[in-house]
């Protein structure tokens, strides 16, 4: 297939799917073999997305690429959607969240040690929401559950993967120190 | 006092510390221990005044203090000795650093989500419920249960060449029937899936009978029989 | 409002939207008194999009507009569209399922005595894809679940009732003895 092809492929796919794609799921129902020309084509989309100006975006989040609106535009399409639900996490969600983020995967007995307080509360509403999952359980008395974060969490904060989470670099030095 | 700047909402007892540390400048690592000790006394008085509902957590971190305070104040019995006295703060200045860390990067998150907040995905195309389909055919359900069929027997089979001798049975209907006045008929043979095993089973039985050990008793024709 | 800024704005807000969106509406949303203006923009917006040979176009359908896929790339969308909404069974989901078939009503108990597993994680996710569903609670001290097969069941593998259900030979003498 040509180039132009791919990317013109590529652009209907991420258009259409409301999730991200990743590059593996693209190559395959394109049915080409080589995930490289897959990944410069959806690279070209991007750059000519930024280069003409326009109100969407192609974005690389959760392991994937998905087309989003631009920011500076959010006011207008909130219009639109008036449906929306304008759900924000607890300052409690975010602690237990960043936590499991770094330590995953992480009893509730290690959270709980670290914030102060209960947290089973806050992990079934973090469950309910899926941005966080069980991995697990550990090798201890009792087999507590380990929890970590899901993929949910990386679009919900539009990181690419978690070694993308900004956090984790600033705590790791001292973590150890 | 100034009642309501005090009214914040704290996240737990280390959320509490660390603010009464920012708000008095005091460095992590040297806590003025009876200070602050105060300082959090006078909190939880005055949240208990205010019939706000505050969980165990802030008491437990209330005696923690304490015992520090009173461990501070006593004459350290390890100075006799050549030894560095263990500072009883260390323990709570560690835990303070790490959550200031976690609240740290939970902020860097929360920017983050406003970010996210302003970009939007295309609406879902809700599929219609006849779009929906599945990768298997019927032929493959079957299969699958033959399959399936085939290797429970095979394992069934395999444990029985191992060895299941009617003494065994025989030892297995006894604990059965232990502490029970009589059982059915059925359920001696429940789970017997093999004709071999149906068939030690029933020579155990009537092993059993012969040695009068146990009885059948049939409350009707062709009703239960019972053991 | 600028040229440029009401086509980015109009472009966000039908890439957004699941319907085709009128001029009225579009005018109304982006709160200019002009209807002539947008219909401008949007017409721009069509020509740009005719121009770069996008894999994407705006359509004037049913009284209004939309961003929809060319049809050269329908194939491929269609591809996605069904991988979305097809499901795998893995083995273990393949196995239970049949065991439900041809043995319903039948509780968990049941199940796992024939596979010799676990079957609760694979039963919830049978549950979930509507292939499973509880018929009732059988007659025994705990009152166990009965699940049996859904309707769903037979639309996804062609029956028309459970009548339909092919007799296996060898499993008929196999469940009565």
């Amino acid at each position: 297939m040509e180039k132009e092809e791919l990317k013109n492929i590529i652009e209907c796919l991420l258009f259409f799917s409301d999730k991200p794609l990743s590059i593996e799921k693209l190559t395959e129902i394109m049915e080409i073999d080589n995930f490289d020309e897959t990944k410069e084509a959806v690279e070209d989309l991007q750059k000519e997305y930024e280069l003409r100006n326009s109100g969407l975006q192609v974005l690389n989040i959760a392991q994937g690429y998905q087309i989003c609106t631009r920011n500076e535009f959010s006011r207008w399409v909130r219009k639109l959607y008036k449906a929306q639900t304008t759900f924000q996490l607890s300052l409690s969600a975010l602690e237990t969240l960043s936590i499991i983020a770094y330590k995953q995967p992480v009893t509730r007995g290690e959270i709980e040690k670290i914030r102060g307080v209960d947290a089973s509360y806050v992990l079934r509403t973090l469950l309910e929401k899926k941005l966080v999952r069980i991995s697990g359980r550990k090798k201890l008395p009792g087999r507590p559950i380990l929890y970590g974060t899901s993929q949910d969490f990386l679009r919900y904060f539009g990181l690419k993967d978690l070694s993308e989470i900004p956090i984790l670099e600033e705590i790791k030095p001292q973590a150890s120190g | 006092m100034d009642y309501k700047v005090r009214l914040e909402v704290f996240e737990g007892p280390l959320d509490l510390l660390l603010h009464l540390i920012k708000k008095n400048e005091l460095d992590i690592f040297n806590i003025p221990i009876a200070e602050i000790t105060a300082d959090y006394l006078n909190y939880i008085k005055f949240f208990r005044k205010l019939n706000l509902n505050f969980a165990g957590e802030f008491l437990v971190m209330a005696s923690t203090l304490i015992h520090i305070k009173s461990r501070t104040l006593l004459p350290s019995m390890e100075t006799a000795e050549e030894e560095e006295p263990e500072d009883p703060r260390a323990e709570l200045a560690a835990r303070l650093m790490e959550y200031e860390k976690f609240k740290e990067a939970a902020s860097i998150l929360k920017e983050r989500e406003v970010i996210q907040r302003d970009i939007y995905g295309r609406l879902p195309i809700v599929p219609q419920d006849e779009d929906y389909t599945i990768e298997a055919t019927l032929f493959d359900l079957m299969d699958a249960f033959q399959k399936m069929v085939f290797r429970v027997e095979k394992e069934v089979r395999e444990i029985i060449q191992e060895d299941i001798k009617v003494e065994d049975r025989i030892q297995e209907i006894l604990n059965l029937l232990e502490n029970k006045r009589f059982i059915n008929f059925e359920t001696i043979f429940s789970g017997q899936r093999t004709k071999r095993l149906l068939i030690v089973t029933f020579l155990a039985l009537l092993e059993l009978i012969r040695l009068k050990m146990v009885f059948a008793r049939q409350a009707r024709l062709f009703g239960d029989i019972r053991i």
